[in-house]
């Protein structure tokens, strides 16, 4: 099967990188956007989807500081 | 000769780039908000970390307010020098060919590197000669310039390849070993190594770093 | 008094790491129970690490006083003067606990705090250095953390456009549970344009700085809300912090330019215990009190209790004093470097740190028994009797690593080679090179370049020099000893780029001090450093003290880690590390090896207590002597220190740096030692350096009236080293890859 | 409205983070892993949808390197 994992900041962990953005977009042109959070996105394709949790706690997402989410694109 | 540097909160290397362009000529600072260089010569946009580095190297720091000035200034013919994140921002604003990415050891590498002149035809090259070796260091995460092959075989033919990493000694992994390219017309180039941290051989061991900020005054005289 | 809460498990000062008496003598301070907000900011303030409960008295002896020193231990920073009106502000700092849980953010804001202790005093940071220590390096959770720990300094340190020039790693088993990670920070700034901490002028404004305020390093405190929040929201409490090099690098511009506009009062960073350490040191240094209304704080989260916004370690935010009628123009400066600040509060004549929301009051403490009255324990320091620590014999191992290498080696050159390989004293390119060593156009001597990192100082006409150090394995067999040996290195740095010491800073890395063995260790080390810094007439200037550092399988040991800096006239001058071809090569200087705690007894499994005395004044006339030498023409083009594997190490060090080989016999000095071959060859100590040079060179040196003898000559490709009855040949290249074998381990 | 932004990087263009995700697979035990990609997630809330496009196309991807998709997540 094919998989999304998505990956992003702990509520309430400090996102420097959504903050950033959000803060320097009004100076550059973009209005009316809020509440930025930038995250990571894996894709791959795992034989046994049922890994797939371990592999996201172990290895894909750091679980102190980060929530990840795992999609199924296709079976 | 008169430089204006720019600097992007986030900046590091603005200062060293002043220096080093003070050692040619005059230099001044341009916060990223003025979108005046009137007086100035050539522009530098410096290495650093502009807005963290955050989102993508350079994407921030390309809708500067000081940026459309910079790209007037280059359609005009103006000599614009991109230093490492000033490489990644001027790619980004679409004032130089290709992108930068992640370095393919994934690891930020400071070391000093042989840099083969390719074209010495650019405004930022014309004092060193094709061949010739630049021993200059490189500092970064995110340097592998990357284009795809077509539009590389191009620049290549258009003589805008204007350095390349010595044979075995590409830190990064960028498409044929290539260390800095120039636009078409010669006048805005682009590198990831820092010509303004070689500039002064009895602390740092080398001063061809110079040849760089030293090209425009010959370029205009 | 019978105000007293109970106490029993539940007591939620127990929970905040007070003791029965320490909450007693609390309530007695304030005359009543402490409400939550104040119970709060009290454990705060008197924790171990705010207020150096347990290793205060053991300060007070350290010499703190020089003709240099323009700030000593009591500022953020302490700092030394240079020519020209310049001074040097520095300190290093440990972030040892929360490298351990993450290492890269642990490591990335540990670096981030220190740069806030320098800036804090106007001084622009000019360099930072690491000291670092983990587990073995077979362990894979050590290569995790150290991995981890390098990639978070490098990325704090690079993006601000601070350079990393320099620093330590050491791998032993008793840092495995615990790593270390202490972060030394340099700065630069004018002697008279430098701003201290201390809060004044009544009707000041209080004006935060930087990050807005989240719920960041709140965890134990959290007790005091179970009754206000729901327990779910326990996850909105981060059990890590990250850190945000690019809030800071606008802070730093910020604060620098507001100070060149001479708009603050004072200025200090907020790191552990966030406002309630600011705020209280603040006032109680300036013998002031404070108002601090939390409503004015501009928070990340909503809905935060006053105790969280008190106790809050949110990264990247400074406090400052400013005039009233200057509030606005500080804003203005601030909102230009999109940094925001807010006025929070106001210095008042109170003598009291009052918490305000909203204009209510719910919390008011004396400043003088928050701060001053902190309690100060006796150690109860008893020697052990018995090596403490384990011992395990990997010397086998390391030299069958060595024939993986492809190295073909036999008996004293497989040691050598075994030796060059061990993590502790190959090259530590793999971690240096992922740091930006050479922003700011100041580095002259870089990593691995010279013993000391150079930094060119063109305002004042003049360089400096800096190098951290702190064997924590010799301190172990040693402490008094092993601390003393630990200044000499760093001096004898120093001295191999001709830089003369000015000033000290430390970090005390020990065991939980209530044992008697880590309470002996601390006051035999604290014994030690005071005594070397008076014999070296070298004033600390600064320092700080992480304790607790062990577990379930005991102590780390004990590291005391010292971080000098010194000046010398001119940074294109320094010899370096690097042979050149057909120099002549000595040892020069009072040293007498030892195997005792050395790298070859640790790999041999044989380590125990004890370490040979040591002469501080030869070692140091020894040190002036190749300074001098160094810094004027005699014409030594290398030098370098002897320290980890000895006298055989540092010659294949130099003949790796300069692609030269060597060509020795150590007789002449083993018949004035009365030692062995192997000690010669691989024993450690303090008191000596390896020079090269044209003859006329070393007798120069000589006539400084410090013992000079030649051992042999530069050329060739082969390493050769005669010692009686042992001997070493190792070629260049094998030298090298097993130099340079860290890389591969690290894949 | 509430939208999330996948980035990922161009078909054939090297993710050395993704390589490095698959190098490290077998030592934990993952087998039956393969093509992992590793690209960028950000999500935040725009006023106006019409917008995000080009936001998109200028800002938040390099259409050079990366692939972009937009996901509405609520109105
Ligand atoms: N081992 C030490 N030697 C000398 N001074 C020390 C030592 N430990 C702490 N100090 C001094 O005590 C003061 C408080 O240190 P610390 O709590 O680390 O400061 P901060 O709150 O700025 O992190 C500083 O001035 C520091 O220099
Ligand atoms: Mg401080």
């Amino acid at each position: 099967m094919k998989a999304r994992v998505l990956i992003r900041p702990k509520e309430g962990i400090l996102d420097p990188q959504g903050k950033a953005v959000e803060r320097a977009l009004p100076a550059l042109g973009f209005e009316g956007i809020d509440n930025v959070r930038v995250g990571r996105l894996v894709e791959l394709e795992a034989d046994d989807p049922a890994h797939l949790e371990s592999l996201c706690e172990k290895l894909l997402a750091n679980p102190l500081i980060e929530d990840f989410e795992i999609e199924e694109i296709e079976a | 000769m008169r430089f204006g540097v720019l600097q992007f909160p986030g900046s590091c290397d603005e200062r060293d780039a002043i220096a080093a362009c003070g050692r040619v000529g005059e230099a001044e600072m341009i916060w990223h908000e003025s979108t005046d260089l009137s007086g100035v010569d050539a522009v530098v946009v410096p290495g650093g970390f502009s807005y963290g580095d955050y989102l993508r190297v350079g994407a921030i720091a390309r809708f500067a307010p000081a940026m459309e000035a910079v790209t007037r200034f280059a359609a005009d013919g103006g000599p614009v020098l991109g230093i490492c994140n000033g490489f990644q921002v001027l790619c980004e604003a679409g004032l130089l060919p290709g992108a930068l990415l992640p370095n393919e050891g994934r690891k930020f590498l400071c070391r000093q590197v042989d840099l083969e002149v390719v074209s010495a035809d650019s405004v930022w090259l014309g004092a060193t000669e094709p061949g010739q070796t630049l021993s200059i260091p490189v500092k970064h995460a995110n340097g592998r310039w990357f284009a795809p092959d077509q539009t590389v075989d191009a620049l290549e033919e258009a003589g805008q390849i204007a350095l390349r990493y010595a044979a075995g000694q590409n830190p990064n992994g960028s498409t044929r070993d290539i260390a800095g390219v120039t636009n078409e017309a010669g006048n805005v180039m682009g590198l990831m190594p820092h010509p303004e941290h070689a500039v002064d051989a009895a602390l740092t061991g080398s001063a061809d770093g110079l040849e760089i900020f030293r090209s425009p005054a010959l370029a205009t005289a | 008094m019978s105000t007293k809460g109970k106490h029993d498990e539940q007591s939620a000062h127990r929970q905040l790491g007070l003791t029965d008496p320490e909450f007693d003598a609390i309530c007695d301070l304030i005359g009543r129970e402490p409400n939550g907000v104040e119970l709060a900011m009290f454990s705060l303030l008197w924790s171990e690490h705010c207020a150096y409960k347990h290793s205060r008295k053991l300060l007070g002896n350290l010499p703190v006083e020089g003709e240099r020193v323009v700030m000593g231990p009591g500022e953020n920073a302490g700092a030394v003067s240079l020519p020209g009106g310049w001074a040097v502000a520095f300190k290093v700092e440990s972030h040892n606990h929360p490298s351990a849980v993450e290492p890269f953010q642990g490591a990335a804001t540990g670096v981030g705090g220190i740069l806030r202790d320098v800036f804090a005093l106007g001084a622009r940071p000019i360099a930072l250095l690491d000291s670092l220590r983990f587990g073995d390096i077979d362990s894979e959770r050590s290569r995790f953390l150290f991995e981890g720990a390098v990639s978070g300094i490098g990325h704090y340190g690079n993006s601000i456009g601070v350079p990393t020039v320099g620093g330590e790693v050491y791998f032993e088993a008793p840092y495995e549970q615990n790593c270390l990670v202490n972060a030394m920070c340099i700065g630069l700034a004018r002697s008279d344009e430098m701003i201290r901490s201390a809060a004044a002028g009544t009707g000041n404004a209080l004006v935060l700085m930087g990050a807005a305020t989240g719920r960041d390093g709140i965890g134990g405190a959290s007790v005091l809300a179970s009754a206000e929040l729901e327990s779910g929201d326990d996850a909105k409490r981060p059990t890590v912090q990250i850190g945000d090099p690019f809030e800071e690098s606008k802070l730093v511009e910020c604060c620098l330019e507001l100070l060149a506009a001479d708009l603050l009062v004072s200025l200090q960073d907020l790191g552990a215990a966030g406002l309630t350490s600011s705020a209280g040191e603040m006032a109680s240094k300036g013998g002031v009190g404070v108002d601090i209304d939390v409503a004015k704080v501009p928070l990340r989260e909503a809905d935060m209790e006053p105790f969280e916004v008190m106790v809050s370690e949110s990264q990247e935010r400074m406090l400052a004093v400013v005039e009233p009628d200057q509030v606005d123009q500080v804003i203005e400066i601030c909102q230009r470097w999109q940094t925001s600040a807010a006025a929070i509060g106001e210095v008042t004549d109170s003598g009291t740190v009052r918490i305000l929301r909203d204009g209510e009051v719910v919390g008011e403490i004396a400043v003088e028994a928050l701060v001053d009255e902190a309690p100060a324990y006796d150690l109860d320091p008893a020697e052990p009797g018995e090596w403490i620590y384990g011992n395990e014999n990997s010397l086998d191992r390391r030299i069958g690593e060595i024939a993986g290498l492809g190295v073909d080696a036999a008996e004293d050159s497989a040691i050598l080679a075994a030796l060059l390989a061990s993590p502790n004293i190959a090259s530590k390119r793999w971690a240096f090179e992922q740091y930006d060593s050479i922003v700011g156009s100041r580095t002259g001597s870089g990593p691995e370049a010279a013993d000391a990192a150079v930094l060119d100082i063109p305002e004042a006409g003049v360089a400096i020099a800096t190098a951290i150090d702190g064997n924590g394995r010799r301190v172990a067999c040693d402490p008094y000893r092993g601390t003393i040996e630990g200044v000499l290195e760093c001096t004898a740095n120093l001295a191999c780029v001709g830089a003369n010491p000015l000033g000290l800073t430390n970090c005390l890395n020990f065991g939980n001090p209530e044992k008697p063995t880590v309470a002996w260790q601390l006051t035999k080390s604290v014994e030690a450093l005071t005594d070397v810094c008076k014999a070296l007439d070298l004033p600390v200037v600064g320092g700080n003290v992480s304790l607790y550092n062990e577990t379930a399988d005991g102590p780390i040991y004990p590291t005391p880690v010292v971080g000098v800096v010194g000046e010398l006239a001119d940074a294109t001058r320094v010899p370096g590390q690097a042979f050149e071809p057909a120099q002549t090569i000595a040892l020069v200087g009072p040293f007498a090896p030892s195997l005792a705690g050395s790298e070859l007894v640790k790999l041999r499994g044989e380590l125990d207590q004890g370490l040979p005395g040591v002469e501080i004044s030869e070692i140091a006339a020894a040190q002036g002597a190749v300074r001098d030498s160094v810094s004027s023409a005699d014409g030594l083009t290398a030098c370098h220190d002897i320290s980890d594997g000895g006298l055989a190490c540092a010659i294949a060090e130099m003949a790796i740096a300069g692609e030269t080989g060597a060509e020795c016999d150590l007789d002449g000095m083993i018949d004035a030692r009365g030692c062995s071959g192997e000690t010669a060859l691989f024993g450690e100590g303090p008191g000596g350096f390896i020079v090269a040079g044209p003859d006329a060179a070393l007798e120069a040196l000589a006539s400084r009236g410090v013992e000079v003898i030649r051992i042999g000559s530069t050329g060739g490709t082969l390493i050769t080293i005669a010692a009686a009855e042992r001997s070493v040949a190792l070629s260049l290249a094998d030298a090298a890859t097993c130099w340079r074998s860290l890389e591969g381990r690290m894949e």
